[in-house]
């Protein structure tokens, strides 16, 4: 790996922890709405798996999706616009922080409905391999998520039709309140994989290479097997749930320990370790980054409010459907 | 002009697709191997091929969602659900996923798809297995739902749908299948979201579509031996909902009774009386009446049965109210 | 009589009845630890102890179904569904068992359950956690559908629905947690299935529920600064639909708007107004008015969404065209 | 087990049988209409597992409930007036073939909707659980349910909750017309309830006595431990899936080597091989069936229509909640 791309790593993750930081005091002050469930605590899950991904490998996921949204290539400046509600934003302001997308960079949403996105996903795969290309679709979900029935069908089909599919399952220990082992059967949730004959694996989340590694050794197996794959990423939220959480469920003393163990921090430590990059490189990323935030708010707040005409666009395709007010 | 059966409309329509358009596929329960439940794919799967005829797992919400993800892709995937009873098992991708993501992400996504579902009651399967829900899926915007009556329609509404990039849910009825029409030779395209007049007449209007479309013509066809002129007015399309032909024949007649299989209660005659009122409130003489469904769920029992469905008898005795 | 907020209302209700009664208990998603999403059950699972106050895995199909399988052996299950949107999810367990399974079987099921579910607009949680769609559960017999509008009523008729046999499907409005409102103490029952006159009026009658009631009435305060006396209906009840007070009171009034936050096509307002024409034709002075909201999905943004919703203003420009 | 305990199963099995080619004869004839599913092939399952279980462990099951409905203890007779949708029927005739049950005999139906009684049958087991019996739920689905999001939420929650349920696949090797292999990832359907850490096991459902062991050491264990159980039981249809199936998906030749392993026959030899009966009983048992199913028919199609009330009864239990015609 170059060293540039080391880096990338680092800035794309604490891009990720600002905007977020930044994100959680923009809701405070009301100017964010609705729900925001911020990925802080699990950057190396995605920022690792997708740095692996060609640009034609699609990526699709659930609501906890600013991350990922960063690290498929949309700029802070949209990812915040969009936080905003703004016109500028990645979905212009109809979306919302649950509802991220871009399509030209193979980012496929941000889906609200737990568990949803799981047989879209085996339909994207679907048409991937009605072209006959070899294109990966990777689709990351929740321990809770593998609860629900879509999470069945979806893999059922995924390994019946012998889709491309990375199934990624960010086990973070809880579903809002709830610890795995309270709504699970299984709580080493790679199990569930076995049921459907999906290969699987287990890998540490707060080690980016270790994702990485192992996202790389899946996509090389699905590609060349044509058969979904199975990557559970153990990892943690610092956070709560969603703006506004109790945490009734969880000792602070826990989550103490899992930052102890921080993912940006252990991987600034390897890289200045292994002499990859110096603390000042690392600085002035940080600065960077900080920078950038400050430009991505300010051009979200001065960005405009969609136009009224917008909430009767998209309705449907076809225009001659027309409207009902 | 060839006459021939709905099952034949509706198959020709998806042959002549699929042969004219190789991103069309279908894909549900039963449609390859078996033929499709009801024989409307039937030779499709020996022609096509298991690619392009996907036989499914039963699984309905991963058929609809596997169909979106397709859609999303450029394809044009035909899914079919074998009954419209099953829709409830993918409610949530009909809904929230189908319905929805055009919009919330501003454009960004498309869905050319299109969801085959057969509905309707009158053949003793049960108060899970009979059901015309029709207007639970109207109600949600961003969805397209149509439901023709007639082979000619059929087939061109759903060449139609197939080439719409927008989501439609196209509605078929268990016991029309054997009813014959002429249907145009070629490439005969019918628009959706249009309503359309299917007979004329003079002294009142019905308001009706799908299976009841059939039940009224027999109305109709009684009423005229007594002098009484009926216009019939075919919605076609859920959503839209094209008022323009039913305000256009009200205006002539004053007078109108909407014939729906379903329940009354938020069903798809509130939605039309409302509209009328609202758009031709001054051309009102007497109440426009609901013909549906009794209110239960349909029972296995032939009689009882027959009872909770509308029949000819009973548009004939609401028209002789309005007139 | 003590003023408390929604919250509380329904709070109390669920404990009381849970205290009255062994065989009642609470399941559902962070119903228990967490204290319930929306902080109504918070305390329950301290108190009442794990076995009667259920955290369940996000799997709705799962939760209603054993709701369903609970109620079957002679408990009385209280089933929270954290969001109405996530009823999709278990459409089938609502509309094809819960709602059919006392009829299919002639009487020999019985399913003593609630089903609570939040619902409504306004909080920019996006197009798939913001809908309405009540008329779509309504459409089915069987069920039992009711969404009160004041704490009085939501404590009164949460009561009754947890000692209803029927299946009840009990619609609470997130925006309306805070409101607060005179609540009669001890065990105070109000009936399921009946409207109420919430405001008495002479000029123009508003039939509205839920949400609605609330910006209904801020409109009839306006209103009746300009000396216009606006009678809001509450039918607090979707299924079965009182119209008993609605129809009283437009026969008085010979004027009125219906106002529901949901979409308009198939909604309530169209059931609502068709019943209006049938049951009090003779009384009706001008055609009657839908309020509701505007037909898409309902967008993030918070312009955007107001714009969609139902406003006072909506309400108030509609009583001064049927004036 | 005593001498008459091993004629009643034979004698039910029979039962199914000759009761089943007798409603095949009168759909053909119209006088059963809707949807007729039969059993026929498969009559070990049923009769074994549900000659062992306490008449207070509940039994539920899909659409194909003619057998199940016999060894609930329904009578012939209220099971063919139900076919013929007559008030005498099990259902008072608003059920049909789909949907029989009798609650007083702990059967709770016949379910149409494919796999939805399952998240039921965790409900009723629930049920038991918070009135502190030990008693069972027995819930039979066919191998192609296994495939809906159902069979996995509700085999989850018996699983994190504890719940004593008999979960039982019927694997007659086709959902419809579509193959195991064609539909579901795994072919050996036990394997799934590995996913949920459920104990399972297999067994020949053509040996009634071997369903009979299994199903009571499931039973054993299912109260002791107070845990679901999944057993899969190797089975198969003699005929199309419902009336008018084309049958294009299996060979007759496949057939005729089921038919050659038939169950009745294979006990049949065993109770004369083991001079447990003399052909002369089983003969004699033969023709009490055929009377029987002869009296049923003349009772069914003797019985009276539903009274046209019976339209508006039971839709809801509070009758002030009224009709709407
Ligand atoms: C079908 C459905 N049920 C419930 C919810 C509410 N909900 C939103 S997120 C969530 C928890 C999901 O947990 P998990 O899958 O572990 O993802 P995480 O939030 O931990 O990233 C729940 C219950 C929903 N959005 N959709
Ligand atoms: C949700 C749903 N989808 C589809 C159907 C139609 N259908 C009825 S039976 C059946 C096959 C079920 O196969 P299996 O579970 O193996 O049971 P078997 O018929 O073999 O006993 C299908 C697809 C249905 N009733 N419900
Ligand atoms: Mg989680
Ligand atoms: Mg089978």
């Amino acid at each position: 790996m170059e060293k540039q791309e080391y880096l990338d790593l680092y800035y794309q993750m604490v891009m990720i922890r600002l905007l977020e930081e930044q994100a959680a005091q923009l809701y405070q002050q009301g100017k964010i709405g609705g729900f925001l469930h911020l990925y802080i605590g699990q950057e190396a899950v995605s920022t690792g798996l997708i740095s692996v991904r060609e640009p034609r490998d699609r990526v699709i996921t659930a609501y906890r999706d600013h991350g990922v949204a960063i690290n498929c290539g949309i700029p802070a400046t949209e990812v915040m616009a969009e936080l905003l509600g703004k016109a500028t934003g990645c979905s212009q302001g109809k979306g919302g922080s649950m509802h991220m997308a871009d399509v030209k960079k193979n980012f496929w949403g941000g889906h609200a409905i737990v568990g949803a996105h799981l047989p879209i996903a085996s339909g994207l795969a679907l048409g991937d391999k009605y072209a006959g290309n070899d294109n990966v679709t990777i689709c990351m979900f929740g321990d809770g998520a593998t609860n629900i029935g879509y999470f069945h069908e979806a893999l059922n089909l995924s390994k019946v039709w012998n889709l491309r599919v990375l199934w990624v399952c960010e086990n973070n220990q809880y579903g809002m309140g709830t610890a795995v082992e309270r709504a699970s059967a299984v709580s080493e949730i790679r199990q569930k994989a076995e049921g459907y004959c999906i290969p699987n694996s287990r890998v540490d989340g707060m080690d980016i290479l270790a994702v990485r590694q192992a996202a790389s050794q899946a996509f090389e197996f699905i590609r060349k097997e044509s058969t979904p794959y199975f990557l559970e990423i153990m990892t943690y939220r610092y956070r709560g749930h969603s703006m506004g959480d109790p945490e009734r469920y969880r000792a602070s003393e826990e989550v103490r320990k899992w930052q102890e163990n921080d993912a940006i921090g252990i991987y600034a430590r390897h890289l200045l370790d292994d002499k990859i990059a110096s603390q000042e490189e690392l600085d002035q990323l940080d600065a960077l980054v900080e920078a950038e935030v400050a430009e991505a708010v300010r051009f979200a707040e001065e960005s405009p409010e969609p136009a009224p005409e917008a909430l009767y666009e998209h309705i449907y395709v076809d225009q001659q459907f027309g409207i009902i007010t | 002009m060839a006459r021939i059966t709905m099952r034949e409309a509706i198959s020709q329509a998806l042959w002549e697709e699929m042969e004219r358009d190789p991103s069309v596929f279908i894909l549900g329960e039963e449609v390859g191997v078996w033929g499709g439940t009801y024989a409307v794919t039937k030779g499709f799967y020996d022609h096509f091929g298991p690619d392009r005829v996907r036989d499914t797992p039963i699984a309905e919400a991963a058929i609809i969602g596997a169909t979106i993800g397709a859609a999303l892709t450029g394809l044009r995937p035909v899914a079919e659900l074998m009954t419209i009873n099953f829709a409830f098992s993918a409610m949530d991708h009909i809904v929230n996923e189908a319905a929805k993501l055009h919009y919330m992400f501003s454009g960004q996504f498309v869905m050319p798809m299109v969801i085959r579902a057969v509905g309707g009651g009158g053949r003793q399967l049960g108060a899970t297995h009979s059901q015309t829900p029709d207007a639970v899926f109207a109600h949600f915007p961003g969805l397209v739902v149509v439901a023709p009556g007639t082979p000619e329609d059929a087939k061109g509404m759903l060449k139609s749908a197939i080439r719409s990039s927008d989501p439609v849910l196209f509605i078929e009825h268990a016991t029309l299948y054997q009813v014959r029409g002429e249907v145009p030779e070629g490439d005969n395209l019918v628009p959706l979201g249009k309503s359309k007049i299917q007979r004329p007449g003079s002294d009142v209007t019905i308001i009706t579509y799908s299976k009841m479309l059939e039940i009224s013509t027999k109305a109709a066809d009684q009423l005229a031996k007594e002098g009484i002129e009926a216009e019939i007015v075919d919605l076609r399309s859920l959503r839209p909902l094209d008022m323009d032909p039913v305000i256009a024949s009200f205006k002539k007649t004053n007078r109108a009774v909407v014939v729906e299989e379903g329940w009354r209660s938020y069903g798809v005659g509130s939605e039309v009386v409302a509209r009328i009122y609202e758009q031709a409130f001054d051309y009102v003489d007497t109440p426009v009446r609901r013909v549906a469904q009794k209110e239960v769920p349909l029972p296995y029992n032939r009689n009882l049965e027959q009872m909770a469905l509308p029949q000819v008898d009973d548009v004939i005795r609401a028209v002789k109210e309005v007139l």
